[in-house]
């Protein structure tokens, strides 16, 4: 029964994880991208933590994987402000992406 | 044997405590460096010579650092050979470090980190040689590469500053082949213990990799023609004193472990590696001379002439008799000195005159005889004319190839002398004589012409008394050290 | 083909890549990357034979790497110091490939 | 159970090296590094599924550690190594006329 | 038959891990853009890290991840920016002859020739350490082997990262200007409050890693690079070391580790004992006693070597 339900946590977390990396991949400018990213941070890594908490043998690892999400979370979520505002100051363009600037200054 | 007990003081390991602590004291204190810098040379020199007495009395000494022994722990080594390294370090730093007392008052180069990056690399070299395991002496290795590579960049110059860099990847590269080496014998045997490994080392392919593997490794960074090129921006452009530690040392610190692997832990397999050293010795004698010859900069010359003469280390492995290799310690000994203190008197030069174009320099000799006479004596002993340790460590090589009737061997060592001379007497010449733009002199530090002059003589002083060092060698050496080879 | 092997041979592979870079490449940080990736290879041997014991691997190698890891740490910092007082004063990011200078 | 953590691993590891095209094509740094960060999430995720499957407890403190360290290389990057940053070059230029 | 898929599994993902280490190794040397190659060089210590796991060497995963993702990403990116022109595009590459190639593919064939001619099975030294383990103090044979059976390979590792510090600092151009990164940028306050937040988690999970390298993977230098790790994001945002703090207590927070190693080394010899000798009683006292020494100067060795120069005194430094 547990093992059932954590397979399919499990699953869906991979979804997420897939959906990201795709996102990654194919949207078209960095701050879609960046909400892609931050879905697979979130959510994919919270259902696989869900799953395997169902699994854990005790509750020091149980609490110590819900520390990890809640970190993976927050760096995230730092991170993608960061970048976000930073890129916002460097005026990188909004969906249609510019070519690489470094190649040619 | 004697198992090294607590009781009598175990000198092996202060050798290498003392220069670390003072390195510390000097950091923690740096406008004491000076005096902690000295206070700590002349403190690891009496530990140097303790440990002399140490081996005299008792022969070769083995410790088992945290009393583990082989295979599991580290073990410390120490025979005639390590200790003729030793006290050549040692008397070599102590002329060293008298001599930067002058040369950082009134050099460009920054002083502040002379004192612990050569304590340290002292610590690394003294590790190295009475380490008795392959990778501690991996970490000792790079313990002295990265501070000799920190050190020549002190001179912050354009050259230096490129110098250091390319040492740097030879240095790493190197130790990187090394550990390669080591991560074979190690999963082929289970130790790396050298005394253990050369009970065990058999012929095997990991056993034949590992051997050349480490072998190349040293060529690399005891700069063995055709792998020199790192060599000379590196000695040229360091400061003087670090040239000169440079010179004499760090490249025969890794010469020592190619001797210490090729007869401790390799003693069993194919010698056959040997002749081709000895062929690349030899180019390497005469490219580095004629090099040395066509340099305009003095130190430039000193450093392609350091090329030339560690060519001589590497004959032996080719002659092949006990001759050949007492000739070949005893020539790092007598180049370690002289070299030393012909960098020194470079030093001195340069500092004197703000250059050192060979062909502006200007009534030196009359200037400063002091340190023109160390000059000519350390040239004295790279000729090899009698009656310096170059001559004696020549007239060895020399005897073991004729008596083998190998002309062809006697006949390069004829050649480099000659060449030797030539490129010496180039400077000595341009020394005496008046040059077309006379320039301003700068007061030199008597530190720097005495300590020059000191390291000069005791190159010759080392011609005449031959046999103390050999003695000294013949305690626990390798069986061909000492007896007839087959 | 056994673990261990798969990963030493990865690991051999490391070091020649590691290799390669270091002397193709001029830029000094492109070589400073390739020193690294070759001792990463280097580790990559040590630990990967080391697994060869069964059940428990042999700690040794393992405490090996990790010394070796602070050196490599502690080389590619110099080394990086290095490069940066290196570039101010030559403007430059490589080496002059002509090895005798004046 | 084991198998199946494993196959997910297998197919984490996969995206990761799906993601990497990201890093390769770019265009901007800003891609890169947000890819980049991406694989540490993927590496957690990996490394908490083996954990598991093999009954190594210890990797669940290398996956905290990767977590953990996740902000420090962000946060240079977005500090120090910005491309573009021309007022950081006129800057250094000033700083080496002192030296 | 679960076995065997694990068994399958796992191959195929070992196959995989060393597919994606080669590439991003390849990758990373012949990026275009030095930037690029950085970014994949940091993502080739991420799965470097897997890979240490994969070998069962979660000690080594440690340090990887925590050198890896704290500090080398850092340390490089700061370079990067540093530098004179980040611009190397195309590579330049010196002509690869093919004296270089045979010579790889020799070196490659030996080599692997060597590795396989290896036996597949070898105790190496396990068992020895094994025996040994009640005699060591500690109950994680890594820890043993590190402070104790081959402690004195780890004094001279921090001596050499002492000597990379020294060396640093000698070739750092004094802080006349204070150059530093915050120019331009606007950090938002609940962001900075958000990583400042961290700082104090790391220190904690530092001290955590320091007291399990006893008895399970964990120890002083994986401890201490999480500290520098610490240290790093708090240079980054904006702290400074206290001027009064610049002088000499730094320059013996950094050597305190160095000297706590030698100091306890050299002191268990009054009894008559060997070096680095220590009494079972205590030795497990003593081994935390260096480790947590050492900790705390790797920490911080590791977090001035990041900010490359050394801290001013003030005007006369």
């Amino acid at each position: 029964m547990w093992n059932s339900l954590s397979i399919v946590l499990i699953m869906i977390g991979m979804v997420f994880f897939i959906a990201g990396t795709l996102g990654l991949l194919r949207f078209p400018d960095v701050y879609t991208r960046l909400h892609a990213l931050t879905k697979a941070d979130n959510v994919g890594l919270g259902f696989l933590v869900a799953g395997l908490m169902l699994q854990a043998d005790s509750l020091t690892t149980a609490l110590l994987l819900l520390l990890i999400w809640v970190l993976v979370m927050l760096a995230g979520a730092g991170a993608g402000q960061l970048v976000a505002q930073a890129a916002l100051q460097r005026q990188h363009p909004v969906a249609k992406s510019q070519d690489d600037g470094r190649g040619h200054d | 044997m004697i198992e090294a007990s607590g009781t009598p003081l175990p000198w092996i390991v202060w050798v290498i405590l003392l220069p670390l602590i003072g390195a510390m004291l000097c950091f923690l204190w740096p406008r004491q460096g000076k005096t902690l810098g000295l206070l700590t040379a002349l403190a690891t020199l009496l530990a140097v010579i303790a440990l002399y007495f140490q081996l005299l009395d008792g022969g070769v000494i083995r410790y088992a650092v945290g009393g583990w022994g082989a295979p599991l722990g580290i073990a410390l080594y120490a025979d005639g050979l390590s200790m003729l390294m030793l006290l050549m370090s040692a008397l070599v730093g102590v002329g060293v470090s008298l001599y930067a007392l002058g040369y950082f008052k009134h050099s460009p180069d920054n002083p502040a980190g002379f004192w612990p990056l050569w304590l340290l690399m002292w610590t690394g070299l003294n590790g190295l040689f009475v380490a008795g395991d392959i990778f501690n002496l991996y970490v000792t290795l790079e313990l002295l590469g990265l501070s000799a590579v920190a050190l020549v960049a002190l001179a912050a110059s354009r050259d230096a500053l490129g110098g250091a860099m390319r040492y740097l990847f030879v240095s790493l590269l190197g130790s990187l082949c090394y550990l390669i080496g080591v991560a074979l014998l190690y999963h082929a045997y289970g130790t790396v213990d050298i005394a253990l490994l050369g009970t065990l080392v058999e012929r095997n392919p990991a056993t034949h990799v590992a051997l050349g593997l480490m072998v190349v490794a040293m060529l690399l960074k005891s700069a063995l023609f055709p792998l020199h090129f790192w060599l000379p921006p590196a000695h040229a452009s360091a400061p003087a004193p670090v040239s000169a530690l440079l010179s004499a040392l760090v490249v025969k610190a890794s010469f020592y472990l190619l001797l210490r692997l090729w007869f401790d832990v390799f003693s069993t397999v194919s010698m056959d590696l040997g002749m081709v050293l000895g062929v690349l010795g030899a180019a390497a004698i005469v490219w580095g001379s004629v090099l040395a010859l066509r340099q305009t900069r003095l130190k430039l010359l000193v450093a392609y002439s350091t090329v030339a003469q560690l060519g001589y280390l590497f004959l032996p492995f080719a002659l092949l008799s006990p001759l050949a290799w007492q000739g070949g310690v005893y020539f790092v000994l007598s180049h370690a000195l002289a070299k030393a203190a012909m960098f020194m008197a470079a030093g001195n030069i340069l500092a004197f005159g703000g250059h050192d174009r060979i062909a502006d320099l200007d009534r030196v000799a009359q200037r400063l005889p002091i340190t023109m006479t160390a000059f000519c004596l350390a040239g004295v002993s790279l000729m090899g004319l009698p009656p310096s340790g170059g001559f004696i460590a020549k007239w060895l090589l020399l005897d073991a190839a004729l008596s083998h009737d190998q002309w062809g061997w006697a006949v390069m060592m004829m050649i480099g002398g000659l060449l030797a001379a030539a490129y010496v007497f180039k400077v000595v010449g341009f020394a005496f004589t008046q040059a077309d733009a006379p320039h301003d002199a700068q007061p030199v530090s008597p530190f720097m012409e005495w300590s020059a002059l000191a390291l000069a003589v005791c190159a010759i002083l080392l011609g005449l008394n031959a046999h103390y060092p050999l003695e000294l060698l013949a305690i626990g050496g390798p069986v061909t050290f000492v007896s007839p080879s087959p | 083909m056994s673990t261990p092997l798969l990963y030493a041979l990865a690991g051999v592979g490391l070091c020649l890549l590691g290799l390669y870079g270091l002397i193709v490449y001029a830029h000094l940080l492109r070589k400073i990357l390739a020193l690294n990736i070759m001792g990463s290879g280097v580790f990559l041997i040590l630990v990967a034979l080391a697994r060869r014991s069964g059940d428990s691997p042999d700690p040794v190698p393992h405490a090996m790497v990790i010394t070796g890891i602070v050196v490599a740490v502690s080389a590619t910092a110099l080394a990086l110091v290095l490069l940066v007082r290196f570039s101010a004063a030559t403007g430059r990011n490589q080496l002059d490939d002509d090895e005798h200078s004046p | 159970m084991d198998s199946f953590f494993i196959t997910v691993a297998c197919l984490l590891l996969l995206t990761l090296m799906a993601g990497l095209w990201r890093v390769l094509r770019g265009p901007t740094a800003v891609d890169r590094m947000m890819a980049a960060q991406l694989f540490g999430t993927t590496a957690v995720a990996i490394l908490l599924l083996l954990a598991e499957a093999l009954g190594q407890p210890a990797m669940r403190n290398v996956a905290l550690v990767f977590a953990l360290l996740a902000v420090v290389t962000v946060m240079a990057f977005v500090h120090r190594a910005w491309p573009g940053d021309e007022p950081r070059h006129q800057q250094r230029g000033r700083h080496d006329d002192v030296e | 038959m679960g076995a065997a898929m694990t068994e399958a599994g796992l191959f195929l993902l070992d196959l995989l891990l060393v597919l994606t280490l080669l590439c991003l190794a390849w990758w990373s040397l012949a990026a275009t853009d030095l930037f690029k190659g950085i970014v994949l060089f940091i993502a080739f210590g991420l799965v470097l890290a897997l890979a240490w796991v994969r070998l069962d060497a979660p000690d080594v995963a440690l340090a990887e991840a925590a050198i890896g993702a704290g500090l080398t990403g850092a340390l490089l990116l700061t370079t990067l920016s540093k530098l004179a022109s980040s611009i190397d595009n195309p590579p330049a590459k010196r002509s690869s002859p093919v004296l270089l190639w045979v010579l790889l593919v020799m070196l490659a064939a030996v080599l692997g020739y060597a590795i396989m001619s290896l036996p597949q099975q070898a105790q190496g030294l396990a068992d020895t350490v094994a025996s040994q383990m009640g005699n060591s103090g500690v109950e994680h044979p890594v820890t043993a082997v590190l402070l104790n059976f081959r402690g004195y390979d780890t004094l001279l590792e921090m001596a050499v990262l002492l000597l990379a510090l020294i060396a640093a600092w000698s070739l750092a151009p004094r802080a006349a200007t204070s150059c530093e990164m915050d120019e331009a940028l606007t950090v938002s306050p609940i962001v900075l409050a958000l990583f400042r937040m961290l700082i104090p988690l790391m220190i904690l999970v530092a001290a955590y890693l320091l007291w399990v390298g006893a008895h399970a993977p964990g120890g002083a230098f994986q401890a201490g690079s999480v500290l520098a790790a610490a240290g790093v994001l708090a240079l980054l945002c904006g702290k400074r070391l206290e001027g009064r703090l610049a002088g000499w207590p730094l320059r013996l927070g950094l050597v305190l580790g160095t000297a706590m190693f030698v100091a306890v080394a050299a002191a268990v010899m009054v009894g008559g004992a060997h070096l680095l000798q220590y009494p079972l009683a205590s030795a497990g006292k003593l081994i935390l006693l260096i480790e947590a020494a050492a900790t705390f100067s790797i920490g911080l060795t590791l977090a001035m070597l990041f900010s490359g120069q050394r801290p001013s005194r003030g005007p006369a430094s």
